[in-house]
């Protein structure tokens, strides 16, 4: 890079380098290095007066490329890189090195090695900088509208907080109702409401609402394209469609376990689910008066080999029908078999005391020997091991409710392979990071809310439904993304379209296609977040990211073994 | 034990949202370490090609290190799965060549183990310490008859 | 065994399921590979010494998608024309194998072991070479003693590129080692050990062991010993084995969920 | 499509290794190296593996060229042969025969370096010639 004019700005940053790191025999080392044509020493370069004299030497000197030694490019690159922008340079011919926390705040004894280190810090960075080329930032238009997938409380939540805001929403239901896994709750914990009564204003809301459009039956068949311009084609009973949208929240929920092979399920009469007993309270009460001994069951399947995880909420609809059932005949004996009850939260809490108090019997089992389901062709009696007595009771039962978790919705698999997202564990979807990023996908403009993530209770849902519909509306709102020029290219008379970038790459951002007869990768430059890790998988180093490509890194490693003075 | 005042000469690369973050903390805490060790920022753990490492070391490095995120939270998923592979069979090639694959570290240190990445830093100038100078070295364009 | 090559090769292309058979041809008393169409004769059928099919397979290919072609392929070509298909470089919808496993003499030749392609159509399975003297007096040697073996066998090195030419599996358009910023030029024997282990990194989840680098090395450098040790340890890290699975990716791209590492490793 | 393999002799020098063209529609896309060659057993040089890169290169010289009025013109074999031996003559006469010199070259077959030895020695009257043919 011979026309490279390039700027060193050494920073004494008072005495946090400067105490340490002899600064001036650095800018003075500096000068001698190919293609410095100015170097000086700043005591605080990212002062006013730092950055004023970094402008005036771009002008007064025609830089063309700047290093500034200083502190972290972590915090403070945007400012310099901004810096230079203002004085006309491109912004990304520019090189950040540490000679702070990575040279004088660890070397603190040992000034000489410092500022040896330093030297040869600052030679790795001008090396760098000669083959930096300008850039510019990739900006992409972001479509108004969003696809919500799954008409459940969650999805609906999502679909009528976006279409308030004004965005048009496309919410496509796989069944021929709305409601989800709610249509077939009878009441609600904690406050005992009528379930149909909580989510059918729901349902005439979005059915109202002029901004959603509902596609129902309806099954997402395929998903191009990336954040701001979504294709997608719906099979809407059995034609195809085809929808364009800015961003899509998946809530496509889940579905309850039906416990095969678990006390006699299925097997024998008057076993049922959670779910099951809801379906018959919900048709008519009546049927409760005449049965006498009741045994819930709990962790049906669950917090074992098969399904480690608990399904959070499930206790807690024990609780619920528990109640329900010793209330609607009292002289009937209620007993709830747990191992653990997840009670959380003062409602909860308080929910579980009231059962008790209404004479629920709560006998904790233990999984090494659970209770036994006995009955010749309809459920007779139960055998129980109450761990905490240690006593075994058998006790003569007309109903068992089995208590089942929660379980991924059958097509996970296809949606996250048409949506690119990943699978976690007992394959529901995975979060971008669970503390940090809980409502989004890695992938950018794919948000989730909902059982899809993990099982959660109607509040839960909700909550994240309104969190999911705010984080879509962030790149719907600016109607711009930009995307930062570190994205990776391809060199297509090199490359030989083997495929293994494609392969690599964690965003699938890559595809191989062919463009007027030559057939090669290609990177989307809105999916490419950056990371670079296809330019490792490429032998040829027909793939690049800008920034950091072989020949940069490979002009700091010559550097380094050249002049790296350590003696 | 070290080796007669012999100084290694060590490169590493750090991911810009794990380690080299883990590395500022450790400066930011003032927490003293060998100076032997210069850094290259990378974005990605995933992005250090194998083949630099080959380079640096075949360039009179005594040893490179690789500090990438933990598996699991790599801010581009898993880009790092990558690299625990491609740095596993390397290390084996390494060996099989006739360079002690200690040479080559691979490690994961988060943006909040500042603690750990001085730690690393110092045991791993203590072990290329007692295997020494790095015989490459001596082979660049010298002949060695040993 | 040749007469039922021939007998294989005549009919693919008589009954017109293949419109030109790559195979071996005696030609002059030299062994060429020779694409053998309708109608040629098939007295001049060749099988030893082997060629590698793979590369001479894809410049057909490339020159005529559509053409139904049939391979005579021994264990290495079978292989090495899966790891091709896999990277896209050959379409084996249009390539009929007939599989000719080795013969113990030819097995011993090429220190191979796996002497045999995935289904055989002509001759019987052998047992391989397991291991050689030289591979078991390599692990026995320290780092310091291996590095100067390496040493002194590339120091003969005169940087002709043929181990990368010949490979089946070297399919870039411009290779890294002719690059300056890589490999400093005008060199010989290259700088040691970049040069062949950058190439050693690049084959190791890619070399199908047919020894070609070796049988086009003119220095005699024993790199078919080098690529043993090399894929020995990548099937024991990966628990992979190139060309024997069309739908198995590389562990080096996969995740580790999908392909973990076997015994994990510092 | 035809693809065919044609045996030769790497032109590049006096070691004589064996290989084949691969030849795919008329066009030399590559060299194989001839394994049963007894010189060169299946290895070339890194001249050798490069050998057919010339044949269809376009700066490759394929016609008699004389320079006239600082250009390179076309011209026919006559043309070219009989300005040559006119020329050669001329300065033969003029400046002697030792004004000459003759380097031939390993690309040459043994009897072409040896007419050139006779051109030299016998015709121009030079003991001035000299071959590169170092390997």
């Amino acid at each position: 890079m011979s026309d490279a004019r390039v700027g060193v700005f050494v920073c004494h940053c008072g005495t946090n380098i400067g105490g340490v790191v002899d600064v001036s025999a650095v800018a003075q080392y500096a000068k001698t290095l190919p293609n410095v044509v100015w170097a000086e020493t700043n005591l605080y370069t990212c002062s006013e007066g730092g950055l004023a004299s970094i402008r005036e030497k771009i002008e007064e000197h025609k830089l063309n490329r700047v290093v500034v030694a200083a502190c972290t490019p972590r915090t403070h690159e945007p400012l310099f890189k901004n810096t230079c922008e203002e004085a006309g340079l491109n912004r990304y011919l520019f090189e950040f090195v540490n000679i702070r926390e990575h040279c004088s705040w660890i070397h603190m004894q040992e000034k000489e090695d410092a500022t040896q280190k330093a030297k040869d810090l600052v030679a790795m960075g001008i090396s760098k900088v000669q083959y930096l080329d300008p850039q510019q930032e990739y900006e992409g238009d972001v479509f108004g509208s969003s696809m919500v997938v799954g008409g459940g409380i969650a999805g609906m939540t999502s679909a009528l907080s976006l279409a308030n805001q004004g965005y048009e929403v496309h919410l496509v239901e796989r069944e021929n109702e709305l409601g989800g896994l709610l249509k077939g709750v009878h009441k609600l914990f904690p406050t005992n409401a009528d379930a149909h009564k909580v989510i059918t204003p729901i349902i005439d809301k979005v059915k109202a609402h002029k901004n959603i459009k509902l596609h129902m039956p309806a099954l997402i068949n395929d998903v191009k394209g990336f954040i701001g311009d979504f294709d997608i084609t719906i099979d809407e009973n059995g034609a195809d469609s085809e929808v364009k949208v800015g961003t899509i929240i998946v809530a496509t929920g889940a579905q309850e376990l039906k416990p095969v092979g678990y006390h006699h399920y299925g097997e024998l009469e008057n076993v049922v689910t959670q779910l099951e007993l809801e379906g018959r309270l919900k048709k008519d009460e009546k049927w409760l008066h005449h049965i006498k001994g009741i045994a819930i069951i709990n962790c049906v399947g669950c917090r074992n080999a098969e399904r480690s995880y608990c399904s959070r909420f499930c206790c807690m609809t024990a609780v619920k029908n528990a109640w329900i059932l010793k209330e609607a005949n009292p002289k009937s004996r209620v007993i709830v078999l747990h191992h653990d009850l997840m009670a959380y939260g003062v409602e909860f809490e308080e929910y579980y005391r009231k059962a008790m108090e209404a004479g629920v019997l709560f006998l904790r089992y233990d999984f090494a020997n659970p209770p036994e389901v006995i009955g010749k062709d309809k459920v007779e009696h139960v055998k129980i091991h109450d761990e905490l007595t240690d006593s075994h009771l058998d006790v003569a039962c007309d109903l068992v409710v089995l208590t089942t978790p929660l379980v991924s919705a059958r097509d996970n698999e296809p949606v996250s392979k048409m949506l690119k997202v990943p699978l976690g564990d007992g394959m529901f979807f995975l979060e971008a990071h669970v503390k940090l990023r809980p409502v989004e996908f890695a992938t950018d403009g794919v948000y989730i809310a909902g059982s899809a993530r993990w099982p959660v209770d109607i509040a839960e849902s909700i909550s994240q439904g309104y969190a999911a519909a705010a984080k879509a509306a962030i790149p719907m709102s600016s109607g711009k993304i930009k995307v930062e020029a570190i994205t990776s290219y391809v060199n297509i008379e090199q490359c030989v379209a083997c495929g293994t970038c494609m392969l690599a790459c964690p965003f699938s951002a890559i595809t191989v296609m062919d463009s007027d007869g030559r057939v090669h990768a290609q990177v989307n430059e809105a999916m490419c977040k950056g990371c670079g890790t296809c330019v490792a998988t490429c032998p040829s180093g027909a793939i690049q990211q800008k920034g950091c490509t072989d020949q940069q890194i490979l002009s700091m490693i010559n550097t380094l073994a050249e002049v790296g003075g350590i003696e | 034990m070290s080796n007669n005042g012999f100084q290694p000469k060590l490169l590493a690369f750090c991911c810009n949202w794990c380690s080299y973050a883990g590395a500022d903390l450790a400066g930011v805490s003032r927490l003293q370490m060998p100076h032997n060790l210069r850094v290259i920022r990378v974005m990605c753990s995933g992005r250090v090609s194998p083949e630099w490492v080959i380079k640096a070391l075949s360039s009179g490095m005594d040893g490179v290190m690789v500090l990438g995120c933990h598996i699991g939270d790599c801010h581009y998923i898993d880009g790092n799965h990558r690299t625990k592979k491609r740095f596993a069979i390397l290390a084996k090639l390494l060996g099989t060549m006739g360079i002690n694959p200690n040479r080559l570290y691979l490690d994961w240190v988060s943006a909040s183990e500042g603690v750990k990445f001085q730690d690393v830093v110092i045991k791993f100038v203590d072990r290329i310490k007692e295997l020494g100078p790095t015989p490459i070295g001596a082979y660049q364009g010298v002949k060695v008859d040993r | 065994m040749i007469d039922k090559v021939r007998q294989l090769v005549v009919d693919l292309l008589d009954s017109g399921r293949a419109d030109a058979v790559l195979a071996l041809a005696n030609v002059h008393a030299n062994v060429q590979p020779y694409l053998y169409k309708k109608g040629d004769s098939l007295d001049s059928l060749a099988l030893w010494p082997k060629y590698s099919m793979g590369p001479i397979l894809k410049s057909i290919q490339a020159a005529q998608p559509d053409m139904k072609l049939a391979v005579v392929a021994r264990g290495c070509d079978d292989r090495a024309l899966v790891e091709l298909a896999k990277r896209g470089q050959i379409d084996l919808n249009n390539v009929q194998i007939i599989g000719l496993a080795c013969t113990a003499d030819e097995a011993t030749e090429c220190e191979c072991a796996n002497p045999y392609p995935a289904n055989i159509d002509v001759g019987n399975k052998v047992d391989g070479v397991a291991s050689t003297d030289l591979l078991a007096e390599l692990k026995g040697k320290s780092y310091d003693d291996r590095l100067i073996f390496w040493k002194q066998a590339f120091d003969k090195c005169i940087k002709c590129y043929g181990c990368r030419n010949a490979c089946p599996l070297c399919i870039c358009e411009e290779c890294i080692l002719e690059d300056d910023s890589w490999v400093k030029a005008g060199e010989i024997p290259p700088p040691f050990p970049i040069f062949h282990l950058i190439r050693a990194y690049h084959l190791s989840d890619k070399c199908v062991e047919c020894g070609e680098c070796q049988n086009s090395c003119p220095m005699d450098i024993p790199l078919t010993s080098l690529y043993a040790l090399i894929r020995n340890e990548f099937n024991e890290l990966f628990d992979y084995i190139p060309g024997a699975e069309i739908d198995r990716k590389s562990p080096l791209v996969t995740s580790l969920e999908e392909d973990p590492i076997r015994e994990e490793t510092a | 499509m035809n693809c065919d393999f044609v045996l030769t002799t790497c032109p590049y020098c006096g070691c004589g290794c064996n290989f084949y063209l691969q030849v795919i529609d008329g066009k030399a896309v590559g060299v194989v190296p001839c394994k049963t060659h007894p010189v060169s057993k299946g290895t070339l040089c890194i001249k050798g593996w490069n050998a057919h890169q010339f044949v269809h290169d376009e700066k490759r010289l394929t016609k008699p060229l004389i320079k006239k009025s600082g250009r390179f013109e076309e011209v026919s074999w006559d043309e070219a042969l009989d300005y040559t031996a006119k020329r050669m003559l001329e300065i033969k006469e003029k400046t002697g025969p030792d004004s000459f010199g003759f380097l031939s070259s390993a690309k040459c077959t043994n009897e072409e370096n040896y007419l050139l030895m006779k051109l030299s020695r016998g015709v121009m009257g030079t003991n001035n010639v000299d071959h590169c043919a170092r390997l």
